[in-house]
This record gives structure tokens, C-alpha cells and sequence, in this order.
């Protein structure tokens, strides 16, 4: 394992360490537990919208909040989900009287910490509303599993509501608003090479020079398939027929189109595959009115990207365009 | 036979032991179907319980369990950890300030954790989860007890249920977390939480039969 | 190989007309020559501000082309110097009259191919200045060689030149800046692992688990040293030593540092390495006033990052601070 | 002994040949002190004067040279396009309009382009570059011109002394180039502009003596 890191187990609290020490001006970072909240929360007046999960994804979340978008982020170990003492003191941090709501990405583990937490929290008399993604489509939806994970929708959700929040709307109308962006959008993963966890110190598994895994998430897990590296154009169909049977796209419709790196593919690769990204959904009469492309919710070290479709209408477009400054986001100041 | 206080520290320090000693085999058995960080989270759990212990020693049953039980909700993180630490919590509950328990008092705790597990997971047998070594462990033990066998021999026939239904977790498919994900793929490997689950099943036995 | 690619002849091209279809609202990208332009170009009055280089090291330059930064970027082709019709056509694209600054960093073929558009410019009767980036401290400065190779401070001296030039300031004075941004800024990288050209599709060197190159460019090529991997607190201490005792930068100084990503390294590892860099100069009395991370100037796929230090003083910092609007940076809008 | 025009288009079409068969191998070397791209640089560059050169064929040798050597500058990049590119334009200029050339001819055209080289690469011997190939083969060629020696006999020996020129960087330390970066490492590995250099000057031998 060939990482710029000192030891392991302090992966973690180094790079928020380093994070707080860059972004002082957005972000603060508590300790024990770890939380990274906005550096002027609580906000008068406003809904707070955390969120969290497994570091390793970086900048999501904690790269996130700010301005615009979240009040805080608790991150758990690599890949791990955090502890429901995170999301309580994230809770209490930015809480201002109208609620706070939650953004989980469905995994198990994220979803019982994450609620858990709320439990605590509504014991405390703090109201607390979740709002639960599952955009992957690799992921059949049934009853009868864990269901569809959340992967990198949650981005553009977590920048829509807290465009919405930012303006002033109550819980319940972040909740609707943020049900419904989950409802309009999916999402599709593919990697070239898995990504090495520091404590575990070799790649989650074995990726030959000829294959590739698609249907990843983002915690190092194969895909749902395994099947033969190919031209770019064929791997961005691939990731796109899923994505736009599942909701269904249809002719006509206006999408953000994200394109987005798992961490260890240069922009260079990103860039190409949003042009093959924009000449299937052109063939499809489907118009890209924006965009988002670069390494935004990653698996560590791991070659690869995905691909998210976000139904747009005015409304959707106009929160997307609202200011935003984060550490990893920042546009319309 | 009786289990005293200072029996069930002793078990969950051995519990501690063995997740440490297995625990990089825990951490590949997630990583063919999950996220290889198993092993790596109760270990982190365990770690930070064995520090706590001291401040319940002199305390109830009930007590020690529950403080188990917050430790691990508040430091393993990830799915194992809301689920074993709702499991010791019931467990705690149920047992409440005695400060030796039975057979009978086991019973009640095990299921217990169990009703914890699966509430909190939304789960069930068959699944491919810790559940499936969990579930079998308990029916066994208490069979045995009902046919009247002592307390050790029937934990160990526990043990032995808990085993098989760990190795039984093989050839599921996967219906719940991470492993459900890889769809067929999941089949073919041991359940990582089953796998802690039976590893803390032999804690028990062992503690008990010294 | 496994790369996000078509064919390895066609990444530069399909990659920029990805950029093209994303980002249609700052830039243009012409073709044959190929030259990425700013879509409001040439700008009534300004100085216009150009650069390029091989590629392989997005988003520079391309990315950097936009409001408050680049009027124009030429990309040659894989770690290959564009070609002089290349830097001819951005500077026909971009002058306003008030002449074009060349913006080239110090290698041979660049400064070459640069040279010969700069003499086919003034033929035409375009005033064309050219200042070299040569940051790197990694290669020894002497006259008996091709110099250092400008690196890292390439990116920090084109936004601050760029804002300058926004602000309308002339050739001379712009020339002058650069030389002074130049002369304020070292720079110092290394590689955990090697980068794949894809018309080559093999990693450039082999890098054996252990071990490190230290010194390195952003082509590929092997390093000044090869060291034993190390924890990140001491890669950091490699890194910066050079860069302090060669400036040298003092205490009291007040620096910009910018911890950039070759690539292939998560940005988990920046922040993290961000972290050492602080304490680093901390522990010197040296106060860093600005900050950049993220992956700016990459070799492709590396792993591996480097440090700039640039010196500030209250212009530079505001120059620094103003607004900025392009693919790769944007703030302050 | 004179050359033609028409051997001056079969001598670069044997340069394209030879160019591209050593592709890899020009790349290799590159990949050893510099970016590993000589050869497709140079390959890329000879494949789009192969498409030009039916525009030139019945014309003058000096503008067949030119348009070599602008198509070289246009299409190469990196350090050896404007290099190369300005060696045949400055070849092309002393040459002029001739049909036809002799030994004179050809020394005057090779120290043109020597110069051309030196002046725009602001480098000369001894430098571990494709000066160091073709210097030597030029004075080799000349010396062997004036003792008398007939044109393809000056030629090879001229040969003889570029390859041992090119085989000469081999021990050299860089100082240009970016072979240079890398100092003392640099060492022990043949410089990939002397390697072509190499095949330039084989491939004319090689379409004279035909
Ligand atoms: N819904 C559930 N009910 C019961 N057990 C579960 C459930 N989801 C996961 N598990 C158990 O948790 C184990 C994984 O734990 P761990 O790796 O620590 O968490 P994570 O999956 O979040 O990384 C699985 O092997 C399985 O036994
Ligand atoms: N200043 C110089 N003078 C003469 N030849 C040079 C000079 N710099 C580089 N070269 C030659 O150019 C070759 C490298 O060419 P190439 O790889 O195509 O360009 P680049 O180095 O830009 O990648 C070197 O092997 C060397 O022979
Ligand atoms: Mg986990
Ligand atoms: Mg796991
Ligand atoms: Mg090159
Ligand atoms: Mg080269």
C-alpha cells in the first residue's frame, strides 16, 4: 500500500485536521465526536441539514458544508458509518429552533446510526426529519433487501435542499423537496481498479488487467457484474441504459448530468466520458441543461467513475444555480 | 449452576480477545462481500469497552451489559454496531440489577438481544446475517435446557447450533446489508457478523466452562 | 492499461470536446489548430493572457481558461509541447490590441514551440511578451542546463496575472508581475507511483511498493532521487526543506500554499498532507495566507502530490482574491 | 555523383519507414531520461509529410526540404519538432531551387541544419543530445568528401561516425533536454534525438546507395 499518510488509524482525524486548518473561514471541526459544521452555525432562523457517513469519500460530505448546502457532517471511519453520538451533537450544533433534517444514503449501517440519533434527538425535544437516498440503479429494489444504495445523488440533493433551506423553507417542505429529488434522480458506477482501505492495507479485491466491475458503490464493494474492459463509449452505454429505463427518462426531458470520479481517474478520462454521457441522452432527445463533472463522492484510491441523472424543472434548475460556498462547491457569491 | 458479575466481565473480555485475534479474518471475510472494515470496527468496539470495564466491575449484571451495549452503539459505527450494541442493551435490560443469573435469565436475554436485532435491522432468519448463527444458538440452548441438561453442556450444544448456523450462512443469497447488494454474488461466502456472532457464542461457553 | 478512453490517438480531442459541450458558457474550443478559447474572446481592451503545454495535466491549462484567468489555452498532445500554430491562433483569437502575454513553463520543446509563435506573431504585428515559469526546486539552476522546469506556481501565477490583466493593466506591467510571481514562488513534488501515457500503455517507469521518486516533474518522468516510502510528516519535510532554503523563504514571511494532487491521489491525502505542510512552516514562523488543494496540475493517473509556496504581499493577495470564473476555478462572482 | 529530387522524396519516405518501424523503440529510450514520446512524436510528424509530399514531388529540392520542415514545426511539438522542423527549413533555404545536388551541396545543407539546430536549441555538443549524432557524422562526411572520397563512400562514413556519436550519448551526462532533469541518472542511457538523428542519416545512405 503506497499512500501519503502516517499511520492508519489516524487517517482520518490528520485530514480533517488539515481541512479545518484550510477552511477556517467555512468550517469548523469538534472533536469527540467528530462533526464538521458550518463555522457560523446555528443559522437564525433555518432548518439545518446535516448529513454523514463513511469517510473515504472525499470531499463528500464534509467538503459540503457551508454556505448553501449543509450545516454540518459527522464522518465515520473509512467506509464505516458514524456513531449516533455524531449526528446528535451535529444535531444540537446547528439546530435553531425549526428542526434539522437529515440526509442518509441508504446503507444499513447509515440508516439505524442515523436513526438512532434521531431518536435520541427527539428525546431532547429537537425535531428531526430523514430523507433517505437510493439512486443506484445496479441495485434491484425490492422489499425483500436492504434496498437501493445511495451514491451520488445524495451531492446534487444535499446542494438542492440546502439551496431551499438557505431561502428560508420549514422542515416540511425540505422533506417534500428532497423526497422528490431522490424520486427524480438515479445513479450508475462502474470501476476500472478497486481502492485500498489504510487498515486493511491491499485492494478490496482483484481486478485483472482485462475486467472491469460495474455496479459499484463506494465502499470498495464489487459491483453487481464483472465483465471486459471496453471503449469508453460502450462503458458510458452501459452505466446509461439502466439510468434511463429505470425512472423512466423520456424524450424531451431537461437532467443535470453528473459525471463523476471514484477518486484515482484524472479529469482527463471525466471529460471524455461526459462528451459519450451527451451523445446518448442527445440520441435520446434527452437535453442536458447542467452539469457537474469531477471527483465529488469517491472510494479512496479507486479508477473509475459514475454516472447521475437528475430530472430538472425551473424550480429544481433555479436551486441548483443559487450560491453556494463550501470547501468543495463554491459558485454565485 | 449460576453465572456471577465478575463471570460476565470475564466474558466479555474474552469477547474482546477473540475479536481481536480474529479480527483480521473478520475484516476479509467483509471484504468478499461487504466492505472489509468488520473485523476493523468491533475490534475499535471491544478496544474501547475493555477501558470502560473497570467502571462497572463492582456493578450489577445488568449494568455491565448496558454499559457493553452503549459503548458499542457510540464506537463500532457501520451495521454491527447499532445491532450488537441494541443486542448487549436488551440484554442489560432485561436482566436488569441481579447479580448472578441462571439458565432461565439467559434465555430471556438472549432473546431479548435478538428481538433487538432484528427490530432494529428489520430482519429475519434466512437472510445471511448474524441472525442466522444468533437465532439457531438460542433455539438449541434452550431445547437443551427444556430436556434438563445442565447449563454448560447446554450452552454447548448452543455453540454447536451457532456453528452450523454460521456455516449454513455459505450458501445463502444475501437479502440484507452490504451483502444484498452483490445479488448472486453474495453466495459462496461465511457471513462476516455471523461469524463474530459464534465467535462471541464461544467467548460464553468458554468463560462458563472455567 | 484500464483507462476511461476510446482510442489512445483520440483522448486529447474527445476529452475537449467534452469540455466544449460542459462548459459552453466560458469557453469555445477551436479546432485544427486546436486552441481552447474564452467564449467572449477577443475582450475589448485587455491584455490577452495565453498558455498551454502538453496534456495529461488537466485542468491546467484548459481548465483555467475563463473570466479573471486565461484568455486562451493551446494543449498539445500528451505530455508533448503544442505545436507553434497552436500558440499563433490563440494569440490572433485573443489580442485586443493591447498585445498577448505567453505564459510558458520551462521545458525545451514548450519554450521552443512558444518562441517560434511568438516570431510568426510579431510578424504579424501582434506584441507578444513571454515569461517562463521555472519554480521547480527539485532541478539545479544553472546556465549549463535546460534550467528548472516550471511546475505547480504555473497555476497560482496564471490566476493572479489573469486578474491583473482583468483589471486592465498593460503588457509591460503584466510581464513584470509574472516575473515577479516567477521569482516569489518555488515548488518541490513527488510520485507514490508512476503515470500511464496511453499511446504507450505501460507506466512510464516501475516504482516497487517501498519506494518513491522525489523531485519529479508532471511528465511522467522519474524523479531527481529515489527514496524509501515514508510517512506523510517526513515526505512533507523532503518536500519543503528544499523549497524553504531555496527562495529562501523567512519567518514572518506570509505565503500562499498550494498542496496539489498528481492525479491519482485522493484528496483525503491532500488535506491530510496539508496538515504537515502547516506544521511545518508553523514551526519556521511562516504564515500562510492563502490556500489551494486539490488536484490542479496532474500527471494523468500518478499518485503523488507537490507543494508551491508562493510569498505574498497585500497585492498579490488581491489579486489572488478577486473573482474568477472558469472551468477548474471559480469564486468571488 | 549528384542526388535528385525524386531520391530526395525517396529518402524521406524511407525516414517515415524507418520512423515508424522504430516508433517503440525511440519511445522506449524517451520513456528511460525524458517522457516517452520521441518516437510518436516523430512518427505523427513523418505520417503527415507522407500525405504532403504529393504536393511537392515535381518541384525543387529546396522546397521539398521546406515543406518538410514546416510540416515537422506544425505537426511534432515537444522539443524535437521545431528542432527537426527548423533543420530541413534551414536545409531548404541553402539548397534552394536545385534539381540536383552534389557533396558541396549536401555539407552546405548539414551545417545549415546543424546550425539551425544548435541556434534554436541553444545547446551544442557534447550535451547528450542529437547533436552529438549528427556533429561528428558531419565532419566525418566532410573530412571524407576532401580527401577525395566518392559521395555514398563519404556518406557511410559519415554514417560510421554519427552512429558512434549516437552510441557515445550513452555515457554522457545531460545538460539539455529533458534527459537534464535528471542528472546524474541521465547516465548510462542512449539519448532518443541521437537515435533518430541515427535513422535519418541511415536512411539517406541507404536511398543513395540504391
Ligand atoms: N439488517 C441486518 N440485520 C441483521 N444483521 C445485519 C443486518 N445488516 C447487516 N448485518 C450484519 O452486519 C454485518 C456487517 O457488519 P459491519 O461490516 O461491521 O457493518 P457494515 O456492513 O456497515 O460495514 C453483516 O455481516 C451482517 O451479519
Ligand atoms: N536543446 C536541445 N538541443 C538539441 N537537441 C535537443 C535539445 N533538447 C532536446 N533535444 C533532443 O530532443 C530529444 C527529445 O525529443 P522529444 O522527446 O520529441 O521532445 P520532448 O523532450 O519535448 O518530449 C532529445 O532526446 C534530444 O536529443
Ligand atoms: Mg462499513
Ligand atoms: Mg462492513
Ligand atoms: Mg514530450
Ligand atoms: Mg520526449
Amino acid at each position: 500500500m503506497k499512500k501519503l499518510i502516517n499511520a492508519p488509524d489516524d487517517v482520518v482525524a490528520e485530514a480533517l485536521a488539515g481541512m479545518a486548518l484550510a477552511h477556517a473561514d467555512l468550517i469548523r471541526v469538534q472533536p469527540d465526536p467528530l462533526v464538521i459544521v458550518r463555522a457560523d452555525a446555528p443559522i437564525a432562523n433555518k432548518v439545518g441539514i446535516i448529513s454523514g457517513g463513511g469517510s473515504g469519500h472525499e470531499p463528500m460530505h464534509g467538503g459540503f458544508v457551508g454556505r448553501g448546502m449543509l450545516d454540518a457532517a459527522c464522518p465515520g471511519h473509512i467506509f464505516t458509518s458514524p456513531v449516533p453520538d455524531q449526528m446528535l451533537a451535529a444535531t444540537r450544533a446547528v439546530d435553531a429552533g425549526r428542526g434539522v433534517l437529515q440526509i442518509v444514503k441508504n446503507y444499513t449501517g447509515d440508516v439505524m446510526n442515523f436513526e438512532m440519533a434521531a431518536e435520541l434527538a427527539a428525546a431532547e425535544g429537537i425535531e428531526v426529519a430523514t430523507v433517505i437516498t437510493n439512486d443506484d440503479v445496479a441495485v434491484e429494489n425490492s422489499t425483500w433487501t436492504a434496498g437501493r444504495r445511495g451514491v451520488g445523488l445524495t451531492v446534487l440533493l444535499e446542494k438542492i435542499v440546502g439551496a431551499a433551506a438557505e431561502a428560508g423553507a420549514d422542515l416540511a417542505t425540505l422533506t417534500a423537496l428532497a423526497q422528490r429529488v431522490n424520486a427524480e434522480g438515479r445513479s450508475m458506477g462502474m470501476a476500472l481498479t478497486s481502492c485500498t482501505v489504510p487498515n486493511v492495507g491491499r485492494p478490496g479485491f482483484d481486478l485483472p488487467e482485462g475486467e472491469i466491475e460495474l455496479g459499484i458503490g463506494i465502499h470498495g464493494e464489487p459491483g453487481r457484474y464483472r465483465v471486459a474492459l471496453a471503449p469508453a463509449a460502450e462503458i458510458a452505454a452501459m452505466l446509461v441504459a439502466p439510468i434511463l429505463e429505470d425512472l423512466p427518462f423520456q424524450r424531451g426531458d431537461q437532467v443535470l448530468a453528473f459525471v463523476n470520479g471514484m477518486g484515482g481517474t484524472p479529469l482527463i478520462e471525466l471529460y471524455l466520458m461526459y462528451r459519450e454521457l451527451h451523445k446518448l441522452l442527445a440520441a435520446r432527445g434527452i437535453h442536458i441543461r447542467r452539469q457537474l463533472i469531477g471527483n465529488y463522492i469517491t472510494s479512496l484510491d479507486m479508477a473509475g467513475c459514475s454516472f447521475t441523472l437528475l430530472r430538472l424543472d425551473d424550480h429544481l434548475t433555479q436551486l441548483w444555480d443559487a450560491p453556494v460556498l463550501t470547501p468543495a462547491l463554491r459558485w454565485g457569491h | 449452576m449460576h453465572i456471577t458479575a465478575d463471570r460476565i466481565i470475564a466474558f466479555v473480555e474474552r469477547v474482546a480477545t477473540s475479536i481481536k485475534a480474529e479480527r483480521d479474518y473478520l475484516t476479509q471475510l467483509d471484504a468478499a462481500i461487504g466492505d472489509a472494515d468488520h473485523g476493523l470496527n468491533l475490534d475499535r468496539g471491544f478496544s474501547v469497552v475493555l477501558t470502560k470495564l473497570p467502571t462497572v466491575a463492582d456493578k450489577d449484571i445488568g449494568t455491565i451489559l448496558k454499559a457493553v451495549g452503549t459503548t458499542l452503539v457510540s464506537t463500532v459505527g457501520g451495521a454491527s454496531g447499532p445491532l450488537y450494541g441494541t443486542a448487549f442493551l436488551r440484554a442489560g435490560m432485561v436482566i436488569g440489577d441481579r447479580q448472578t443469573i441462571g439458565a432461565i435469565n439467559l434465555i430471556g436475554a438472549f432473546e431479548a438481544a435478538l428481538e433487538g436485532i432484528q427490530s432494529r435491522g428489520k430482519s429475519g432468519r434466512g437472510e445471511k446475517t448474524m441472525i442466522d448463527a444468533i437465532a439457531p444458538g438460542i433455539e438449541a440452548f434452550k431445547a437443551a435446557h427444556f430436556r434438563g441438561i445442565d447449563l454448560l453442556e447446554a450452552l454447548e450444544e448452543g455453540l454447536v447450533a451457532c456453528e452450523a448456523g454460521m456455516q449454513a450462512t455459505i450458501p445463502m443469497l444475501a437479502t440484507k446489508g452490504r451483502a444484498s447488494y452483490l445479488g448472486e454474488r453474495s453466495i459462496g461466502h461465511q457471513d462476516p457478523g455471523a461469524t463474530s456472532a459464534y465467535l462471541m457464542a464461544k467467548a460464553l461457553v468458554e468463560t462458563v466452562r472455567m
